[in-house]
Order: structure tokens, then C-alpha cells, then sequence
């Protein structure tokens, strides 16, 4: 089957065979609802993005070029909770994870087809809910919802956005059961569990989180929402209750929920990294069993948001303790993807640059993260620039990054075309340099003393937030080019084949794009994952 | 044909040693037995969660997993409640007095955190 | 569900890679619930800690009697559903349906207790937090987080029996129309789970809100 | 001395070097990983990289090194435990404020911060203390959760509603310098900070006593304890005696003995029946409501003001 060979009568594959809206809406196939997910989380993406570009407009000037403070509170409010729950939680999982996993295992679907369609349904229900919320007027509880602000002090629309996100947390909760229970029971035969990619690690240990750790978000805002209709008491300090039990329930998914974001983005590094450098992956089992380690370990971490918020100091350092732990398996995966580049064979399209670019900043993201953790350090850094600097650098400079890697490789497989890969290298680099100028002088505010979330700041610090907001204009531009491209492409772009990058793997032994059933037969799979070193035998032989 | 059938017998007998245990716990609130009644209470509710899972659930016939499952999630509840009562318990000492500070022993540290 | 009732979906290979699905599906949900509740106990095991002789007092405003009552017949449903499980395996549909009706009505009377006997009782009593509240005893305030709790633990149990009955009656009606057989009775299985889970939750809950402190 | 373009902010106390000195050993770790990795990466994609569109992937490819491994797991594990130590050393010894420090109270409200001395002087979004001498604060808010933060001292704690939180201190660098609310507390937030005044001793008696009646916290807590009618049980024996208590430990009607300190006090007023005082009748009415946290912070200081033996004023 070569890619040059024009066929007359088109193959039938998922994406042409209906093309009717009913076909898109009422579809089972996992990798339709994928699409689904890919548009509805750019559509979130845009809107956070355009609150994020108001934000660092306004800090233009110290007294706010644009907006009264009042408006750039629920400016930041909206940006971290559309990014948060409706872009960085399903981006990775319930995109590349829908529409990979089932390909990866070698099996036709994901166990549950019609939960994975209501998940989307929920999800879309609760971003409505909470789209209505931005355009009714706006919330400024900021993302974290701290009682006894959210619950008695704010007048915004609390309720419709709590519960949005309550909504949207059951879709997590779906999503992530139906991945536990697909990796499970789904496999190829064959495919035992370390012959399993680490992109299947990866999303097996994110499913943990999301079943373990979404519930209690879903109860805690629950609880805010019934302080709110009827002022009983439950976080409010003057009728008994205990605001910082909120901060608790809420750090107990809230910090986890990082790890959704950055582990997807870790196991697609791991595929990048081996198919663009043509190499096993180094250390196979360390990373493989670091994804679980910080699953697990990552939910025994919460409190280190809580270092001065009047939580007992020696809670504070078990927490530290158990902070630095986590940095651990961190490291360990850095290192062992560096190694695996040793003696490669190194090319550079767009989804390697990504991949490069989130190890680089991801490092930076980790080594800054073991300050937040050191108690005496978070007394001084603890809610200034040098935190939202940091848990950018892991959520965009990691996450996103691994995103946008995760995009450009599988988009062939995805949509059966390529796209300019010139382009795309362009567009890498411009994030890349346009993030780190964003975000690197933030360090240097968070550490002069600088608080987030101030709408005007004192003037000696507008030197640097001139510099970040240049930088973010640079951000920004750099994500409009691959919309352009990516919509051209789907159109207009070479076909792929089934195989573009040579790599190996369950998904591209497939057609591109696959038929509906993924599989022409069903695969069996006899060797450990990244055979590049078999081709090479191969090769040789031949 | 994986699933088990287990007997009705099974069944019964677990019925009647749950109603027995519930007429026990319900008896056993209106004995002194001081802290120890909770304690008590508790494991009794433990028993008999542990005797509906596992017959009536068919626990005991199910592949391992399903018991992971089970263990996994109440593993990290207990790991929600044992962290968040290690700060609250432990949460006078930031806010005075330190119990060294105290003249006299202090019987029972009672939370004096401000919350009450 | 397509109304061959063997069928196996297009996704699975077999009817036990299906059935073992099906299970580990329902299995981890519960791990979600569990979680979900233990937001509750979480808030729960705090409060009583700070405020025990508050919660003992709240304690002593339930009736034990009714809970123990109410205790033993939710045991008595998850016995009934027990039996309506193994009336499936054994492709007995009489008897399966007869057992779902059994289920359905002593949750029916389950949450007629209550709702009717204790609920409306409390809210007469004043001692509805955030509704009508008129407990003046000491520490008022702290009774009333007793009461929340109270109200929102057995609220959200009383949801999840609703929800139990809901899909009770939709098991009712495909019992009713034969969609079940031994090789075929995924449903009523993973429906168990749930009603038993139900039956877990609350037999927590009866020790930890009826029997708090002495009842000499 | 500010620098044109600091990248650190001024150390203006006794913590701030111990702190900056354990900023440096964890950006010191950093840039050295970060270097390491980058220039690895950097190497390795040069030295490997694919010279041909045909090039065959690598054979006899390394993939495990365990003593590798053990390395990278134990070298970054030691490092993290001496940052954990470290760091849970200052933070052990910055959360006892010295017993000698100068209580100042400060009370949050959305969006200004209310600061009184002891001697009853009053200011609002300043601070002001004398250097080289260790201060107290003593905080609580009004409405929500806000936190006091002074970038040059190094130290923040949160201020919570319906308690007391408290953050020390010893400035020693005479001059004007920053605090901020850093706890997102609504609109006003970013409006909420203000100037902490760092002055000789002299300079700050000389100010301390300026524009004040000579009214103390504690004697506005007396007159509070007249007009409020708390003397007619606890002057006359119906209630415990305020005398000597601050500081004691009281033994309540469960058997309980809780430490009579700024916040049993504060719950006393506020939640009378929630801790009774053994051999006492539960007969308080509570004063939630009618007294405002600044006069419970001035019937505080008039009570611990009767622990002290010299002041004889007052019928307790």
C-alpha cells in the first residue's frame, strides 16, 4: 500500500464513511469522539486564551491598562478555570487518549463506546454551565474557590460555575474508568503489561487520578454550592466550621489534577522520543513504574498549598516531606529520556522539537517546584509570580507542549494527512521562545515579592511584566500558526500513509486514517514495545 | 462460564448474621463503655461491610482486581482522612500555647484552635 | 442494548471478556463513590473531632430505634437482591422479577422511613439547618454542622437509593420482557453491586449518626 | 543601596539572609541539573543526528543501565532530603515567636488592614516597628482568609476569620518597604497592602506615644468590661475571676483543662457555653455580634493585663 498510488474508489474509514452531523453526534467510534473532544477543548483553549492575553495587557501598566480591577479578577477566575477543568484535564486523556488507546491495545473500541459518548455530553454540559456563567456576568472566585470568599463574600455567579465544574468532573470520572477497565480487559493478545507503550502507563496512571481524585472535588464543590443556597455553616468560621477543611478536600484532587495534566504529556514524550531518535526507550520499567509512583505518591502532597494558611506546621512538614518524594520519579524520567538519545539516530520534525522543548522546560518546571516544596522557601514564594511562573512552566511549558508534540505526530494517523512540516518547526520555536519570555521573568517577580492575582502591582515591578507581556504576544502568535496550518491540512494536505514517521507501534500498522474497527484483523503482538533495534537486525539482514 | 453461583444458603446465613450484628451495634449504645463504644460500633460496621462485600457481592469469587479496586479506594480515603486529621489534631501548636509552654499537664489537649 | 439478549457488543471478543468488564466497570465506579462519600467522611470525622459533645448532643435528637429499624430493612433488600442475582444466573425470570419487586419496595419503605418518620419529623422539630433551625441548646451553632452532616449524608444515600430504584424499575421492565437469561444477566449483576454498595454506605452511616456517645 | 534591576529583594530581618542563603543552594541545584540536561541534550542531538533520509536505526542499542539508574535516583534523593532539612529548620524555628517579642495586632478586612499597638495607638495599611527588636503579629480577620506578606522580611501567614494566626520578625534595616495581602480576597485585593515603617527605637517611642490619649488597649478593654456589665459577674464571683488567668490553665466543667490564651479568650466572649469553667453555672449570654474583633483584642489585652502583677486597677 504506498502513499503515492492514487486509489480510484476512496478506502472506507471512520471519518468517510457517514458524513452526516447525526453520524458525528449519536457516533460510539472512539476516535470520532475524539474529534469531538479536539474541537470542543480548542474552543475552550481560545477562550481562556483571549482572558490569559487580557490579563497581560492590563498588567501593562501598574495601575491596569484596561480593566478595573473588579473585571481582571474574574478575568484570571475564567482563565484558570476554563484552562484547568475544560482544556489542560481533557486534553491530553480524552483526545489523544480516546483516540489512542484502543489503537495502542490493539482492540476495536474502548470497553464502554456509549459512556465514552455521554462523557462528552457531560462535559459539554458542564462547560455550557459554565460558559453561561462567563457571559452572564463572570466569576471571581479565582479557580481554587476559597471559602469563606466563594461561599458568603461574592456576589458573581458562583453556583452556575461550581456546578459546571461539578458536571464536567463526572466526564473525568467516566472517561477514566473507561480507560482502566479498556487497558484491562481490552489488550491484543499478546500485549502483556510491559510489553505496553508508556503512553498506556501513562494514561493508566491518569486514570487513577481521575477515579480517586475527582470525586472529592465533585463533593467539595457540592458543599460550596450548599453553603451558598442555604448558609449552612459547613466551611464558615463564624457558624463553627473550618475553612481550611475546604482548602483539603480541595487540594486532595486539586493537586493530583496536575499530574493529569503533565503525566499524558510525559508517556507521549516517551513515544516521540523513541520514534524520532529511532531508539529503545532507556530504562523501560523506571519509567514506566515512575508514572505510578507519582499517581500515587502525587496524592499525598496536597498540603504543601497549605504551608501558611494556618494548617499545623508539622502537618506542613510531612507534606514537604512527602513533597520532595514526588520530585523523584520526576527526575528519574528526565534522565532516563535524555539517555535515551545517547547513540540515537536524531531527526528533527515539529513533534520532536516539542518533545525536546517539554523536557527542557519541564526540568526548569520540576527544579522550581523543589522550592514551593521547601517550607521555608514557600513562606516567602508561597501565591507570588515565582508559583504561577512555576506551574506554568509544568502546565504549558510541560502539558501543553506535550500536547501540541502529541497533535503534530499522530495527526497523520488522525486525519490521513501531513501537514508543513517547515511550518510547524517554526510554530515550535516561536512557543517555545515566546513561552520562556513570558514566564521566566515571573520567577524573578515571584521571588522580588510580587502577589498573583494583583490587578494594579506597585510600579517597580512593571519593567519585568512589560517583558512577560511581550513575551506572551510571541505565545500567542505561535499558537495561531498551527490552527492555520492544521485547518489546511485536513483539507488540502499530502496524504500520509499508514506510517509517516517510520515508527513502530499497534497504531501504525494500521491504515490512516484506520478503518472503523481499527484493525483489519485483530494484531498479536510478540515483542516488547519500540522494536527499532529489531528493524535495524532487519535491515542488516536484508 | 467464569461467574460463580453461590448457594442461597450462603445467602441466608449472611442475612441473618447481619441483622444480628445490627441488633448488636443498636444494644451495645446503651452499655458504657466509654470511648469504646464507637470503636466498637465501627467494627462492627467494618464486619459487616466486609460480609456484604464479600458474599453478597461476590467478592469472594471474583477475579483479584476487583479487590484491588476496592482496597485501592479505601486505601486513599483513609489516606484523605489520616493527613487531614494529622493537621487538624496537631494544629494548636501553631497557634499557642505551645504544650511546653504550659504550667501544668495538660489532661487532654483539646483543640483550642480558635475553631470552636 | 440491541434485543438479542446473547449478544455480545461489537467491542468485545467474548461474553466473558464482556461479563469481566462489566464488573471491573461497576467495581471502580463504587471506588468513585466511596471517594466521593468519603469527601463527607472526611468533613465528618473533623467536626466530631472539634466539636464531640456537640455531635453526641445532635446525636441523641435521632432515633435510634427507627435507624435500626431502617438498618435491618435495607439488609432485608440486600438480601432480596442477592436472591434476584442468583434468580438470574439461574435463569429463573418468575422468581427474578418477584425479587426486584421485593428490592424496589423495601427501598420504597426504606426511604418512606426517612423521609416521612425522621426527615419531616427534624424539619418540624427545627432542626433543619439553613431551612428552620430552632435548636437553642449550647453550642447551637455546632449542633447545626451535626444536623448538615446528618442531612447531607443521608441526603446523598437517599439519592443514590432514588437512582437505585430508578434502575430498578428499568431491570423490572426488561426482566419483564425476557432480555434476561443464565447466559445473559450482566445488568442485574452490576446493579447489585450498586444496591449492596448502597447497603454498605449506610451501614456506616448508622453507627456514626445514631450512636454517637451514651445512650444510657 | 537598590539596584537598578534586582533580582533579589532587599534582606530587611534577621530571617531573610537564612532564607535567601537556602534560595541559592536550591537555584545553585537547579541551573547545574538544568545545565547538565540541557547540554546533554544539546550534545546528543548534535552527536546523533541523523545524517541521511535512509540512515538505519542504531543496533546493539543500550537500553538499561542499573547502576545508572541507582545513581540518578539516589543522587537527586540526597539532595532533596538536605533541602527538606534545611528548610524545615527555619520554617521550625520561625513558627515560636521569641517570648519577649512586642505584640502588635493586626485585623483584615476586605480591602485595608487595620494595625493596633498595645498602647492602643492605631494605624491603617502601615506598620510601624522599631528595628532590631522581634515583633509579634497577632492576626485575625474580619470577613474572609487574607495573608500578610512583607517581601523583605521573607515571611507570610495567612489571617483567617474567627481565629488568631500569628507571624514574627526581627526587622533590622531601618526604612520604608512593602506588605502586601496575598491571599486573593476579592475585589480590592490588590489594593489591600501597604508600608511597613522600619525606625530606630527611639524614633519609634517617639512615635508611638505621638497623637495617642494615653488610653492602652488595655484600658480601652477596661471600659469595655464596665459598659458591657462583664464586671457584674466576674467582679462579684458569679463568674471566674479575671485575675492571674492569662496564661493559666483552666479546668473545665468536662474535665477538660485548656490554656487561657488570646484564643480561649476570644471563644469565651463569643461562644460562652462551649468551654465552661468547672464550678461555674453556664449563664453567659454571648457578645457575637455586639463586640468587634478590636475591642475582644482590647478586652484581651485588659484581662492579660491582670495576669501581670502590676497593674492593680480594675475589680476582678
Amino acid at each position: 500500500m504506498s502513499s503515492t498510488e492514487v486509489p480510484i474508489e476512496p478506502r472506507v474509514h471512520y471519518l468517510n464513511a457517514d458524513y452526516s452531523i447525526k453520524s458525528w453526534l449519536l457516533t460510539t467510534d472512539h476516535k470520532r469522539i475524539a474529534w469531538l473532544y479536539l474541537i470542543a477543548i480548542t474552543f475552550f483553549f481560545t477562550v481562556g486564551g483571549v482572558a490569559a492575553v487580557l490579563m497581560r495587557l492590563n498588567l501593562l501598566e501598574p495601575q491596569g491598562l484596561l480593566v478595573e480591577p473588579e473585571t481582571y479578577n474574574k478575568l484570571f477566575s475564567s482563565h484558570g478555570i476554563v484552562m484547568i477543568f475544560f482544556f489542560m484535564v481533557p486534553s491530553i486523556p480524552a483526545v489523544m487518549g480516546n483516540f489512542l488507546i484502543p489503537l495502542m491495545l490493539g482492540a476495536r473500541d474502548v470497553a464502554f463506546p456509549r459512556l465514552n459518548l455521554l462523557s462528552w455530553y457531560v462535559f459539554m454540559a458542564g462547560g455550557s454551565l459554565v460558559l453561561y456563567a462567563l457571559i452572564a456576568g463572570g466569576v471571581d472566585t479565582g479557580w481554587t474557590f476559597y471559602t469563606p470568599l466563594s461561599t458568603l463574600y461574592l456576589n458573581t455567579h458562583v453556583m452556575a460555575t461550581a456546578t459546571g465544574v461539578f458536571i464536567a468532573g463526572f466526564s473525568s470520572i467516566l472517561t477514566g474508568l473507561n480507560f482502566v477497565v479498556t487497558i484491562h480487559k481490552m489488550r491484543a493478545p499478546g500485549l502483556t503489561w510491559f510489553r505496553l507503550p508508556l503512553f498506556i502507563w501513562a494514561m493508566y496512571a491518569t486514570s487513577i487520578i481521575f477515579i480517586i481524585g475527582t470525586p472529592v472535588i465533585a463533593i467539595s464543590l457540592a458543599l460550596i454550592a450548599l453553603e451558598r443556597a442555604f448558609h449552612v455553616g459547613i466551611f464558615d468560621p463564624a457558624l463553627g466550621g473550618d475553612p481550611i477543611l475546604f482548602q483539603h478536600l480541595f487540594w486532595f484532587y486539586s493537586h493530583p489534577a496536575v499530574y493529569v495534566m503533565i503525566l499524558p504529556s510525559m508517556g507521549v514524550v516517551s513515544e516521540l522520543i523513541t520514534s524520532f531518535s529511532k531508539k529503545k526507550i532507556f530504562g523501560y520499567h523506571f519509567i514506566a513504574f515512575s508514572s505510578v509512583a507519582i499517581a500515587a505518591i502525587g496524592f499525598l502532597v496536597w498540603g504543601h498549598h497549605m504551608f501558611v494558611s494556618g494548617q499545623s506546621i508539622y502537618a506542613g512538614l510531612v507534606f514537604s516531606a512527602l513533597s520532595m518524594a514526588v520530585a523523584i520519579p520526576s527526575a528519574v524520567k528526565v534522565f532516563n529520556w535524555t539517555a535515551t538519545l545517547y547513540k540515537g539516530s536524531i531527526s528533527y520534525e515539529a513533534p520532536m522539537l516539542y518533545a525536546l522543548g517539554f523536557i527542557g522546560l519541564f526540568t526548569i518546571g520540576g527544579l522550581t517546584g523543589l522550592y514551593l516544596a521547601t517550607t521555608a522557601l514557600d513562606q516567602h514564594l508561597h501565591a507570588t509570580y515565582f508559583v504561577v511562573a512555576h506551574f506554568h512552566y509544568i502546565m504549558v511549558g510541560g502539558a501543553v507542549m506535550g500536547y501540541m508534540g502529541a497533535i503534530h505526530y499522530w495527526w497523520p494517523k488522525m486525519s490521513g494527512r501531513l501537514y508543513p512540516d517547515g511550518w510547524a518547526r517554526v510554530a515550535a520555536i516561536i512557543i517555545f521562545v515566546g513561552f520562556n519570555l513570558t514566564f521566566f521573568p515571573q520567577f524573578v517577580l515571584g521571588y522580588l515579592g510580587m502577589p498573583r492575582r494583583y490587578a494594579v502591582y506597585p510600579p517597580e515591578f512593571q519593567t519585568l511584566n512589560v517583558i512577560s507581556t511581550a513575551g506572551a504576544s510571541i505565545l500567542g502568535l505561535g499558537y495561531v500558526i498551527p490552527l492555520i496550518y492544521f485547518a489546511w491540512s485536513a483539507r488540502y494536505g499530502p496524504v500520509a500513509g499508514p506510517n509517516p514517521w517510520n515508527a513502530t507501534g499497534l497504531e501504525w500498522t494500521t491504515a490512516s486514517p484506520p478503518p472503523t474497527h481499527n484493525f483489519e484483523e485483530t494484531p498479536v503482538v510478540t515483542e516488547e514495545p519500540y522494536g527499532y533495534d529489531r528493524i535495524a537486525e532487519e535491515i542488516q539482514v536484508a | 462460564m467464569s461467574e460463580h453461583i453461590a448457594s442461597r444458603k450462603i445467602y441466608y446465613f449472611v442475612f441473618g448474621s447481619l441483622l444480628v450484628l445490627t441488633l448488636l451495634t443498636w444494644r451495645i449504645a446503651y452499655i458504657d463503655l466509654g470511648a469504646w463504644n464507637m470503636v466498637v460500633a465501627l467494627f462492627i460496621a467494618i464486619f459487616k461491610a466486609g460480609l456484604v462485600a464479600t458474599f453478597f457481592m461476590h467478592l469472594r469469587w471474583s477475579a483479584s482486581i476487583m479487590r484491588l479496586v476496592l482496597f485501592a479506594a479505601v486505601f486513599w480515603l483513609a489516606i484523605l482522612i489520616t493527613l487531614t486529621m494529622g493537621d487538624v489534631l496537631t494544629r494548636h501548636a501553631v497557634t499557642k500555647p505551645q504544650p511546653w509552654q504550659a504550667s501544668t499537664t495538660i489532661s487532654r489537649t483539646v483543640a483550642v484552635t480558635g475553631q470552636r | 442494548m440491541p434485543n438479542s439478549h446473547a449478544i455480545v457488543a461489537e467491542q468485545f471478543d467474548d461474553r466473558e471478556q464482556q461479563h469481566e468488564a462489566a464488573s471491573l466497570g461497576m467495581w471502580i465506579f463504587l471506588g468513585t463513590e466511596i471517594m466521593f462519600f468519603g469527601g463527607l467522611f472526611a468533613g465528618y470525622t473533623v467536626y466530631r473531632n472539634l466539636y464531640t459533645t456537640a455531635f453526641e448532643a445532635g446525636s441523641h435528637l435521632l432515633n435510634a430505634k427507627i435507624g435500626a429499624l431502617n438498618t435491618a430493612v435495607l439488609i432485608c433488600s440486600s438480601l432480596t437482591m442477592a436472591l434476584a442475582v442468583h434468580a438470574a444466573q439461574t435463569g429463573k425470570r418468575k422468581r427474578l422479577m418477584g425479587f426486584l419487586v421485593s428490592t424496589m419496595v423495601l427501598g420504597g419503605v426504606f426511604l418512606y422511613i426517612k423521609f416521612i418518620l425522621e426527615w419531616l419529623h427534624e424539619y418540624r422539630d427545627g432542626l433543619a439547618p439553613g431551612l428552620h433551625f430552632t435548636y437553642s441548646g449550647p453550642q447551637a451553632s455546632h449542633v447545626a454542622l451535626f444536623f448538615c452532616f446528618y442531612f447531607l449524608m443521608t441526603g446523598v444515600h437517599a439519592l443514590h437509593m432514588i437512582v437505585g430504584e430508578g434502575i430498578m424499575t428499568v431491570l423490572l421492565i426488561m426482566a419483564w420482557r425476557g432480555k434476561f437469561s443464565e447466559r445473559s444477566h450482566n445488568h442485574i449483576e452490576i446493579a447489585g453491586l450498586y444496591w449492596h454498595f448502597i447497603d454498605i454506605v449506610w451501614i456506616f452511616l448508622f453507627p456514626l449518626l445514631y450512636l454517637l456517645g451514651a445512650h444510657f | 543601596m537598590p539596584h537598578a534591576f534586582p533580582l533579589v529583594p532587599q534582606e530587611a530581618s534577621t530571617l531573610a539572609p537564612a532564607v535567601d542563603h537556602l534560595f541559592y543552594f536550591l537555584t545553585a541545584v537547579s541551573v547545574f541539573f538544568a545545565a547538565l540536561i540541557f547540554l546533554m541534550i544539546f550534545y546528543f542531538a548534535v552527536k546523533y543526528r541523523r545524517r541521511s533520509k535512509d540512515e538505519p536505526p542504531p543496533r546493539h542499542q543500550v537500553i538499561n543501565n542499573i547502576p545508572l539508574e541507582v545513581t540518578w535516583t539516589v543522587i537527586p534523593m540526597i539532595l532533596v532530603t538536605i533541602m527538606y532539612f534545611w528548610g524545615a529548620d527555619i520554617f521550625v524555628k520561625n513558627a515560636q515567636p521569641p517570648k519577649d517579642a512586642t505584640e502588635i495586632f493586626v485585623i483584615g478586612k476586605q480591602w485595608m488592614w487595620h494595625v493596633e499597638h498595645s498602647n492602643g495607638k492605631r494605624e491603617i495599611n502601615a506598620l510601624h516597628i522599631p528595628v532590631n527588636v522581634p515583633i509579634k503579629l497577632t492576626m485575625t480577620s474580619q470577613d474572609v482568609i487574607h495573608d500578610f506578606f512583607v517581601p523583605v522580611f521573607r515571611v507570610k501567614k495567612d489571617v483567617l476569620p474567627d481565629r488568631y494566626t500569628t507571624e514574627w520578625f526581627e526587622a533590622n534595616r531601618i526604612g520604608k518597604y512593602h506588605f502586601f495581602c496575598d491571599q486573593y480576597c476579592g475585589m480590592g485585593h490588590s489594593l489591600m497592602r501597604g508600608w511597613v515603617y522600619v525606625m530606630s527605637q527611639d524614633d519609634y517611642e517617639r512615635w508611638l506615644r505621638s497623637g495617642v490619649s494615653g488610653v492602652t488597649m488595655a484600658d480601652q478593654g477596661e471600659t469595655l468590661y464596665h459598659q458591657y456589665g462583664c464586671i457584674t459577674c466576674h467582679g462579684t464571683g458569679k463568674g471566674p475571676a479575671f485575675r492571674g488567668l492569662y496564661g493559666k490553665p483552666v479546668l473545665l466543667s468536662d474535665g477538660q483543662t485548656v490554656i487561657a490564651n488570646d484564643s480561649y479568650i476570644r471563644e469565651s466572649i463569643l461562644y460562652p457555653t462551649a468551654q465552661i469553667v468547672n464550678g461555674y453555672p453556664a449563664i453567659m449570654p454571648t457578645f457575637k455580634g455586639q463586640l468587634s474583633e478590636e475591642q475582644i483584642l482590647q478586652l484581651t489585652a485588659y484581662i492579660k493585663s491582670l495576669g501581670s502583677k502590676e497593674r492593680n486597677t480594675g475589680t476582678p
